[in-house]
């Protein structure tokens, strides 16, 4: 099998699909002749043309709103937001309108698009080039939230995500997005959206994470291990649906529950994960449910290694929630 | 008036409005705005205010404008049903399109049957001309367990598929690039179709308004702009609106074709249409469209306009009435009269009164069940997590249902 | 004391505060000579002329972009949002511009403003008329929110919030806008931000809630009361910054939560407050903390009663918690 | 080549690059675009290629424009070497000016000092004027603890108060509502300050420059906005950017003046500065300068512009140099010659090596407590604790610094 890595896998995807399926077309800044800015439709111009492949002026919702009216009329659009801290230019568009269409017109137009956008720190990228709002959109009843962590699941859960019948949000993790490299299989195969994996059983402590951060948390789960520590990692990859009975029978089991991600942790996606999983494993905690998170701050730019919840910092809530 | 010859009859009491000073500091160095783009951009009219007109200029033959006269007399019957309605309680919100009746009416008849239609909020007489039963839209209005979008949304937010007419959403603007997606799809696909987008004067100020134009006009994408000059936006009048003398010239911006219509004529609304769908398909892109009327009533039933709009500035435009302009046309060419319009009027109102007796004769409610409904395609653990949870809650304690319970 | 509204105490409180500091000025969609859609700004443009009370043309993000410059050249502009739902055109000049400016200048620069809209359900809004989106902003470092749940913590807390160095969202109960009345002092006083006030006290179940939702929460607690149940009510007021300190005193003390809010349920503020709580609480709690709130779905229009999280569905929760 | 005549010797190859089809569909229906605005709005220019000028249109003296030419000098000297450095891993980033010099010094030297700048991102020789010692730019490059914003943003994203210098920050078009909100608020204030604001072509599709223009014009607010048209929004050309012949003509969609400018020549982008703020104070709004530039260089130094862009089309601009125009225009004048000019450049580079010594002697990290100040006026909980989470986690585990640690 040939090894990619994120930012190919992603590529592979877009054009299986775009060769299986005339109506999905690609739109968005500097996405055309010129292949993106981090080059994941690299090829996608020549092959399939300037029709399907757009370039389009410089604003996040005119391309989320253009992209509705193309879902709306029997087209598989797929924006990409060029940094996921340009999405919320797109917010009305996405929140008041792609989440809304199916339900306000009583399921009698829909509009699936994919939107794709690089997201995380990790790339001294400051303010601007390193935010996570997923949990925004978690919280937007009608769009879904799918985050790989790896080539294989890249392009199969976009593979997936290019066939689902809602407005999916495609958050790719750019930290990785060349470092992460993996066999992946050629043409097409779906990694279904809903369903976790469990990336290393253990017994002691199950450790939630998806995107970038998963590679801290499975670093953290092999330091833990060498002290005797035994860890599970759950690599949630879909957010909204979530596999919540993953997450249960592992906590259930365990008893111990770390959630790790980038998002600064106030209202982040973790507190969602702690608050469903004390409703639903709370006789079988042993300690309360611990987020390594992103700091209540705006991402800072020299420091954020100190930002980021990596390894030390996710093996030390291990630690505690094991001696608590 | 100057003006008056340059332009042509002033149809806008606004643009002398403009004129007058700016509040706050600005007062101290108002200076009257150009006249230029109002040469530029003539009104199109094809019907005096007495019905009068240059057959030349006339494209339809009489028993295609009849049935346009019989639309806008059931969109003004509706809208003064429907406020009373709504006045008694018996629905709880109403938005209409008292007096620019021309402006949709004529849009509408000008599109092709399989062009799409992204309304604003007042276009219901559009939606019916697609096909709309009129019962469905009653339907709508009582959210009740037969209204097409399952009582989800509020009155007046209807959506009819097999009429391409698209969603109503309260939200600004959201329309218009949606509208531009749509029509560029179409011509990706290599089907002829053109969007009409509806949206008002205050929306010109909006984002959406912005990109739209941007994005259609960069690729000369197949679209009609349709705005509703109406002069405000709830209480804001157009001068605090904007600074131009037109809308029309914000084409200007973007690189595309305008026109700037009699927003109360019918027929000249209709075939700037026409010229606008046109161009859209021999592809010349976008244009946009001024029609120039007048809201001669509040923003909807929410409002009471005498708190910030001088009766006098609603006078000049009682004599324009879009209604009695087409119906004084058909009179004049013998095709209506006195005891044929008594008729069409008395068959509106009965299909009204049959229509709104079979609305009300509905379940008020449609079933719990399509609340959790269609938020996705098929639901995911929390609808059907929170439906059984609200099924037992309600089972436990009916209160839940009543609206009287708790209200502080 | 005079008694007021809801509306009538946050009308009172623009007036005391442009009163007593020309700096503050009120922008939005009719906020001018028609005194607001709702009324709130009525007569202020009469008091404080055009310069002060501007109707703005219609862009939410121009209003707040507006204000943010206006913050920054050391005015106090309090721009209006006509209805929250209206918010997300201006979501990029709220996250990524006012919540980090003052950061991203180090400390050069602030927009201190308060940002007023009316929120909620319960008035027969439907979609578009009924959000409650506290939680997109709570997720914000930078920005701080504050919901009053009656007039008089409406004038106090906004007067806080006009004299506050940050920017402030000020979400206003409309569902009570006329129905909460009460005694207001006139004149100047400061309802602290930061600062939750407990209106009922119990010994048995914590409820935690804010804005119109107090109003159901302390129903519940009236009738729980009639069934022997001793509920402890907080009122919260301001959701960032938080009274953490009084809520963990009290679940500390009764061992049971129970959270209300109108917001979806995923990733709503009552997720962050069921985290902080079993993190703070996690060795007094008898029961797992209970969410009663909206539900996943767009804002419904019939159904709104059912939607609603009231005082049947919250006393469920309170007897569950209880019997668990 | 007619244009030539109609609008003066043609700035603009991008223009010419609109004649050709747009890709997509459209090719089958391309047209040429009117030149009707190219007239209207005529480059103006005071310095020819050769930098010879008509006395008459300069205003101003020899000794005003030498610091002119040495601020051009800095700012391409300063991009030179910042260039090197970021290749050498010496900084993270980099985005310069390269070619497009005259279009920010001009503007900043035909403001008054008290005038607040709302930057993009490359006018650093702007703050550079405002006072910013050249020192405190480079400590931002280096995020270091000398660095006035601590280190919490990119290279690049300086802000200076003292020079009444506003924050840079990545979102396009964000700045310009602020700086329309700003000389609004002066007004109101009952002082005469008026905002600058830079921006590219690429930000005039931004939803912010749409509500930035109406504000502005609704109220006539003093504000100078100051497009730097370089002809491209990273990879985007121009043409996919906009349908129009020019941007100064989306002046018209709001009723504000607006100028057309060569925007490498200083001496008119001064000059037309200067008209522009003089209509603003005297209460005539903003005005829109188009400021016809070309972009030398990639978008970034995380750019390469040889993946999307022919070097053919920046060849014509090599001998437009905005540097050596004025430099020529010195010598003419005979205030500038070569011994004073090298010696002029040595300066240059001294200061630049003895800053960047200064910069790099410097502890490159802010302290960690700078990670949780300045969030809010004072920290609240969260900041306070998870400082203290953070202190002992590191107290523990330093390798949580350490960038290569489990990077995957
Ligand atoms: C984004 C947004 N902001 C504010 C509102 C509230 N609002 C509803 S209608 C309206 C005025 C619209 O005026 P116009 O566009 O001229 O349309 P008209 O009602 O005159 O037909 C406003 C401000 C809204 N619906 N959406
Ligand atoms: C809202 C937003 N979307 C996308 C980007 C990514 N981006 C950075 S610069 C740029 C192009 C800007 O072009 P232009 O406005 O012409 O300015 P120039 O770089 O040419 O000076 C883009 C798309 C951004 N910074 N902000
Ligand atoms: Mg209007
Ligand atoms: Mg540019």
């Amino acid at each position: 099998m040939p090894v990619l890595n994120v930012l190919q896998a992603v590529n592979d995807a877009l054009k299986v699909e775009m060769r299986r399926n005339r109506d999905v077309v690609v739109l968005g800044e500097d996405v055309g002749r010129f292949g993106g800015v981090f080059r994941a439709t690299q090829g996608l111009f020549e092959e399939f043309g300037a029709d399907r492949v757009i370039d389009t002026p410089l604003a996040e919702g005119g391309i989320v709103g253009t992209a509705i009216g193309m879902a709306l009329y029997g087209l598989r659009p797929v924006p990409e937001i060029q940094f996921a801290d340009y999405i919320f230019p797109a917010m009305d568009q996405l929140v008041n309108e792609a989440a809304k269409y199916r339900y306000r017109s009583g399921g009698q137009y829909s509009c699936p698009m994919v939107v794709r956008a690089p997201y995380g720190g990790g790339i001294k990228g400051g303010h601007y080039h390193s935010q996570s709002p997923e949990a925004h959109f978690i919280h937007t009843p009608g769009l879904k939230v799918v985050v790989p962590s790896n080539p294989h699941d890249a392009k199969g859960l976009l593979l997936s995500a290019l066939r689902d019948p809602d407005p999916v949000l495609f958050f790719e993790p750019k930290r990785v997005y060349r470092a992460a490299k993996g066999e992946v299989p050629a043409g097409e195969y779906l990694e279904p959206l809903g369903k976790a994996r469990i990336t290393r059983t253990g017994a002691q402590v199950t450790i939630l994470a998806w995107g970038a951060m998963w590679h801290e948390a499975d670093q953290a789960a092999r330091e833990a291990a060498a002290e005797g520590i035994d860890c599970e990692v759950i690599d949630l990859r879909s957010l909204q649906p979530l596999d919540l009975d993953t997450i249960v029978a592992s906590v259930s089991k365990t008893g111990r529950a770390v959630v790790v991600h980038e998002a600064p942790r106030t209202c982040g996606f973790g507190a969602e994960l702690s608050a469903l999983i004390q409703e639903r494993c709370f006789l079988h905690l042993e300690a309360p449910v611990a987020r390594v998170t992103g700091f209540d701050t705006p991402f800072p730019y020299t420091l954020e290694n100190e930002y980021l919840p990596r390894a030390p910092r996710i093996l030390r809530a291990v630690r505690e929630a094991l001696a608590y | 008036m100057r003006r008056e010859e340059e332009v042509g009859p002033d149809l806008d009491p606004a643009l002398d409005a403009r004129q007058a000073p700016l509040p706050g500091r600005s007062e101290r160095t108002a200076e009257p705005r150009a006249t230029r783009f109002l040469r530029e951009f003539p009104i199109q009219r094809v019907l005096d205010e007495d019905g009068r007109a240059d057959p030349a200029a006339v494209l339809l033959p009489d028993e295609a404008v009849r049935p346009l006269y019989r639309w806008m007399v059931l969109s003004r019957a509706l809208d003064e049903r429907m406020v009373m309605l709504q006045r008694q309680g018996r629905i709880g919100f109403y938005v209409g399109l008292f007096g620019e009746e021309a402006t949709v009416v004529g849009t509408t008849a000008g599109m092709g049957d399989g062009d799409w239609i992204f309304p604003c909020y007042r276009e219901h007489v559009a939606s019916l001309m697609r096909g709309f039963p009129l019962t469905a839209f009653l339907h709508n209005l009582f959210g009740n367990s037969a209204d097409v979008v399952k009582g989800r949304q509020m009155p007046c937010h209807e959506a009819w598929r097999p009429g391409h007419f698209m969603s109503v959403s309260s939200p600004i603007g959201t329309q218009l690039p949606q509208a531009v997606g749509a029509a560029w799809a179409a011509r990706i696909k290599g089907e002829e179709m053109v969007s009409l987008v509806y949206f008002g004067d205050g929306a010109t100020s909006s984002h959406d308004f912005h990109t739209a134009m941007s994005f259609a006009a960069v690729r000369r994408v197949p679209v009609v702009f349709a705005c509703r000059n109406n002069g405000w936006a709830i209480s804001t009048p157009l001068e605090q609106q904007m600074a131009t003398e037109t809308i029309a010239q914000k084409a200007h911006a973007y690189g595309v074709r305008a026109e700037r219509v009699d927003g109360n004529d019918v027929l000249a609304v209709h075939a700037a249409t026409r010229r606008a769908r046109a161009a859209a398909v021999a592809g010349q892109g976008p244009t946009l469209l001024e029609l120039v009327t007048y809201r001669m009533e509040g923003h909807s039933t929410s409002d009471d306009p005498r708190a910030y709009r001088p009766e006098t500035l609603v006078e000049p435009w009682k004599k324009k009435d879009p209604i009695q302009r087409v119906r004084s046309y058909l009179f004049r060419r013998g095709v209506l009269d006195e005891a044929a319009d008594a008729r069409l009027r008395d068959e509106v109102r009965d299909e009204l009164v049959a229509a709104l007796r079979e609305a009300e004769s509905r379940p008020p409610k449609p079933p719990l069940a399509s609340m959790f409904d269609e938020v996705y395609a098929a639901p995911l653990r929390q609808q059907r997590e929170q439906l059984d949870e609200l099924e037992s809650a309600l089972a436990d304690d009916p209160r839940i249902s009543d609206p009287r319970h708790a209200d502080a």
